[in-house]
């Protein structure tokens, strides 16, 4: 990360304050969804927006994700650049009709006649004990549809930059943010700046075995990292950032450097994230690897409610601390 | 046996048993509720709850005029749904507290309720998710003649879902015994219908050709004979109904919502808690015609907060599942 | 300058111009849908294609009454709506034989043809999946004071879409300038929509206030004029309508649906063909009222047939985009 | 495949008698969909159920995906046995709540009091010259989610014999069809029969490479194996059959005897599918393969309309066959 000013912020004050940036730069930005408004979302994310932008940049809708998402892709497509708030990741599934078969496919079926600049704001992450329908990491779907950009942010800064650029890019991007960050602190530069769609971050150098960590999971290893280090082990995280378009050189570049691979994501193994990553690095440093590439994600279960239950589906630093001991041999 | 008590007004014909089981459910779901906020404030519940209190009449008056057997699926703020419907208290609070002894060994939670043997199909957290699987049960009824009738429990934010329409449709064209009810509080989280709903309610069941009828959702009274009605059309094979039922919650819209200032008076919560108050409108109504005393109506209210007290006292005691039983009940 | 022809009757007050122009249309959609069929008779066209024969005076109709910079969203069968609202045939073919010169470079085929120089959002091979689409353009229109109209073609099988009912809640909400059109042509593929429509088709927009007519949509004046009553409350700001236009496809649900019997009757076919259909009419009416002679309308028909015969060539002669180009326009 | 009677059946011959066998068995069973009655289906694979059994249980709907997926998880759980007809797979987008927030989730939720015994049809595969909109394959979604089982059918004989599995399991099932694959015939016996749901088959035996193929890439790689044959090349070609439940056992057995692996599936390759069987056969099989384990998968496009382009986009035999070569070294 680039030498930044002292100044801390949350990532829900890093969100708000990129919205706002962009709300100011260009009258076609506005924002859509459920309680937007004065409510500011129930995480309080928006908050003050409509304040300074009006009802008419900041608009609250009835419950209809479907709808108020396929207007957002015609606004989009007639010179608007709507900003969706989806207040749960799992209410994706409402949306997938207009996302996938219209959002992703409107530039190419018209062979580049129409754009579709257009940003989905919504959440993953479980461990609000709010059960299975209000927990899930759904962000392996939209990455694997071609014609959308899939952005998850695990820093204040980082939530800051790529929210700009997503905004700014012509194509639909969603952003997937974890409802149990938006308090996490971290520096945030007051100067204007953005974050390029497609670039990893190394968010910890090391050399003995890389953690590929997606969101929260970030935080997750760098804790893992440190327990690593006690007992001499020296852990790298590479952070993706954008689960489309990937970065799979900085992934195979750490991976060949310390021979050694983790890859930690809060949705589900079984044809997720961690399968996608760990399928890129296990091709890309094949020559390289000492050990299988490990994967580590939620459990296959619906999220259940009960908290030593729901405790149990999170990868935990522990986890990830274990497995790298062993595949490190210590 | 029941002996008929003569009485004026809504609700007219009804047994004082009925009346009387119909406080006990209210004021039940009333102190149950408490007891849920209670438990949030002590910081002894597991995330979220959304309290029914306000709202008794209506679930109580619907499932009153219900068979055991008949179903019901339910929402978010699913409590008064499911004790109106016959679950039991401790098994509630065990669920709400994430215990082994919950409707479901503490893998749902307050928004996911279940109970087969009460016919509870379930609450669901996902707003107007229930919509379909109301109507498919309703369809197995037909299809199996049982003459089962299952009611669908939804807000009015719901109306903002299209699946909603998509079944009204079909549970119309294939007469399906299945009645929507929705629950008109004003809000739809933190935001007034009126910014969400355009048209008429009413207009939306008659856009499918389903019969639909309002009524005071703080009058038991007239919530049971309205829904007895449209469950004997159901039984009848004369298909699907829509009830708007208008109502309000006195509290947030969950357990956390504290400070509501910004989207609604607290001068109307107050006009509604005191003139508006369905247990107070059946008390007033219940010592007015005679159809118990005060008396009996403390000696339940009593009954039903000993039972309530020890519900809560049985769920705190019972045990966390074995985080063994985390992998189970993925698969049937 | 338009000379002002009296006429009785529907359409009564259009000039000659937009009469012929209505007469050219229809024509010129009648001779490209045969092109069509033929083409995929001789096995020149990939895939299939659904014929708008039969329907021609609902596009017509609309969008005569219609700017060029107005929006549209159209549907799988979707060729009739992209010409009357203005693009070429050439372009058109060139798109349905998958070639580089298309509308889409050939990435679209029949059920996606899409462009922006005549405001054409784009067919949609989803049913009712561009209703979003056209409401976000009025949306937009809105937003941005630019007073343009977004028309919304779809089948009457799209009023099984939930999305349909979100978003006409939405638009009459925020009152925005877009127009519901509901073809009825009777058929959800195979199966006769009162077999999939409960109740009444205007009690669905009356849901939501939007205020709606009913027209007989083989009357090329009377879709006129009912649209630019519409069109005109539109710009007026005064939000949302919606138009049922019934009328009737002549051909199969695609051209591959020949033997239609187990459906629909050959003599319902033989009726509306010979009783109902809307070039026919649209004569009868100009020669009549003496709009124009039939030499007049000949040579139009001549000049059509001339120009769609070498916009067919143009398509048969166009190449292939070249295979590099099938990693372009994922991204923009 | 166990010995099988001469009787030749096609595709969509074997999964209707599947389900007639099914219907006649299991008075709770019920077809639901569009144009499934008369109509049969536009594949006409349905032809003729509904004059056997009546309109009562093979029933037509209006275009509702949503709804009747939602009717078919109630009465799923109420005492039916619903097989949802889906017309094409791109139209799952619609299903998605009800399949993956509702029938996914009901028994879980529930603590076990509730089970969803329902099966959905639908469809996977392009190169019909439909587009974008008509041709995805998006298997990969639904077997990422816990609670849904996925069925991939190669042959008529695993067809009906799936089919039949899963009607008679307890669980929401999704079959994918191949839609140009209903015409194509194979032995069926006449006799009684189920495949289990989780059990790979070996479509052909070989010692030199491993291919993984799924439902019509199954005949793409037999295609190539021919074509392998020819320069001495002795490919095995392995069939899962299920996504999930995924027989993770006998594709890594393979893969260890034969010290190298390609994936071919319809899906796209990113966060598909074929990440899924890579890093399972990678992990699973580290230390017995001599080269990184291949993926083949759809091209990172929208289907295009105009056949030459379509055609670029699916996997085909000679593709599969240039990539076994060169790991072969050949
Ligand atoms: C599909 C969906 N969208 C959004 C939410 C978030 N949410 C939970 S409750 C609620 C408001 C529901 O209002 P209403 O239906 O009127 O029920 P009430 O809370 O008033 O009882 C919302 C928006 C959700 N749970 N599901
Ligand atoms: C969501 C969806 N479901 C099903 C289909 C398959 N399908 C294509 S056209 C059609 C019938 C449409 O009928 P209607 O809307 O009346 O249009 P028409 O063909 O009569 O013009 C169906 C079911 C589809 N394309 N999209
Ligand atoms: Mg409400
Ligand atoms: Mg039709």
């Amino acid at each position: 990360m680039p030498e930044v000013a002292v100044r801390e912020l949350t990532m829900a004050e890093a969100i708000r304050e990129a919205l706002a940036e962009e709300l100011r730069r260009d009258s076609r930005v506005c924002i859509i969804g459920e309680d937007v408004a004065e409510a500011g979302t129930p995480f309080k994310v928006l908050s003050g927006l409509v304040e300074e932008f009006g009802k008419s940049r900041v608009i609250d809708t009835p419950i209809s994700e479907a709808g108020f998402t396929g207007i957002a892709v015609g606004a989009a497509m007639t010179g608007l650049r709507p900003v969706v708030d989806i207040m749960f990741g799992d209410f994706l599934t409402l949306t997938m009709d207009q996302m996938v078969n219209q959002a992703a496919k409107v530039h190419y079926m018209s062979g580049g006649a129409w754009k579709v600049p257009m940003v989905m704001r919504t959440t993953l992450g479980a461990s609000r004990r709010s059960a299975a329908q209000h927990s899930q990491s759904l962000h392996a779907w939209v990455s694997h549809v071609p014609g959308l950009k899939v952005v998850l942010p695990s820093t204040p800064y980082d939530a800051k930059g790529l929210m700009k650029s997503a905004i700014r890019d012509d194509n639909p991007v969603i952003i997937f943010e974890d409802k149990m960050m938006f308090r996490f602190k971290g520096p945030v530069p007051a100067e204007e700046y953005t974050i390029p769609l497609g670039l990893a971050d190394i968010k910890r150098e090391g050399e003995d075995i890389t953690i590929v960590a997606t969101s929260s999971m970030v935080q997750v290893a760098l804790g893992a990292a440190k327990l690593l280090e006690e007992i001499g082990v020296s852990a790298e995280v590479v952070d993706p950032r954008t689960m489309w378009p990937l970065d799979e050189t900085t992934l195979i570049e750490s991976a060949k450097k310390t021979s050694r691979a983790i890859v930690v994501d809060e949705g589900y193994e079984r044809y997720g994230v961690t399968a996608e990553i760990a399928s890129v690095i296990a091709a890309g440093a094949f020559y390289d690897l000492d050990a299988p590439v490990k994967r580590i994600g939620a459990m296959h279960v619906p999220i259940p409610f009960s908290p030593p239950l729901e405790d149990a589906t999170v990868p935990t630093e522990q986890q990830v601390f274990e497995a790298a001991r062993a595949m490190c041999k210590k | 046996m029941k002996t008929e008590t003569k009485i004026e007004g809504a609700g007219s014909g009804l047994s004082s048993e009925t009346w009387l089981h119909m406080y006990r459910q209210m004021v039940a779901i009333r102190l149950f509720e408490n007891q849920v906020n209670e438990l949030y404030t002590r910081a002894v519940m597991p995330g979220l709850a959304h309290l029914y209190i306000g709202e008794e009449a209506v679930a109580v008056g619907i499932c009153e005029a219900l068979h055991r057997d008949d179903y019901i699926t339910s929402t978010h703020r699913g409590h008064g749904h499911c004790l109106a419907k016959g679950a039991s208290p401790d098994r509630m609070f065990a669920e709400l507290l994430g215990k082994e002894a919950g409707y479901c060994r503490g893998k749902g939670g307050s928004m996911h309720i279940a109970d087969p043997a009460s016919g509870n199909l379930g609450a669901n957290a996902i707003v107007g998710g229930s919509a379909g699987i109301a109507t498919g049960a309703a369809f197995t009824a037909k299809q199996l003649g049982t003459k089962q009738v299952a009611v669908c429990f939804f807000g009015e934010g719901a109306l903002g879902q299209g699946l909603l329409y998509e079944v009204m449709n079909l549970a119309k064209l294939w007469d399906l015994p299945v009645i929507y009810v929705c629950e008109n509080n004003m809000y739809n989280e933190y935001t007034h219908y009126s910014e969400t709903t355009a048209g008429e309610v009413l207009a939306r069941p008659a856009a499918f050709g389903i019969p639909s009828e309002s009524v005071d959702g703080q009058d038991v009274g007239a919530v049971y004979n309205v829904t007895s009605r449209m469950v004997e059309r159901a039984r009848e094979g004369k298909g699907p109904s829509f009830l708007l039922a208008n109502t309000y919650r006195y509290h947030g819209h969950h357990v956390g919502d504290v400070s509501r200032e910004y989207y609604r008076a607290k001068q109307e919560e107050q006009q509604w808690k005191g003139e508006r108050d369905p247990i107070q409108l059946l008390v007033d109504l219940l010592l007015k015609q005679k159809v118990a005393t005060q008396a009996q109506l403390d000696e339940i209210q009593a009954q039903v907060k000993t039972e309530i007290d020890a519900a809560v006292e049985f769920a705190l005691q019972a045990p966390y599942p074995g985080v063994d039983q985390v992998g189970e009940d993925v698969y049937a």
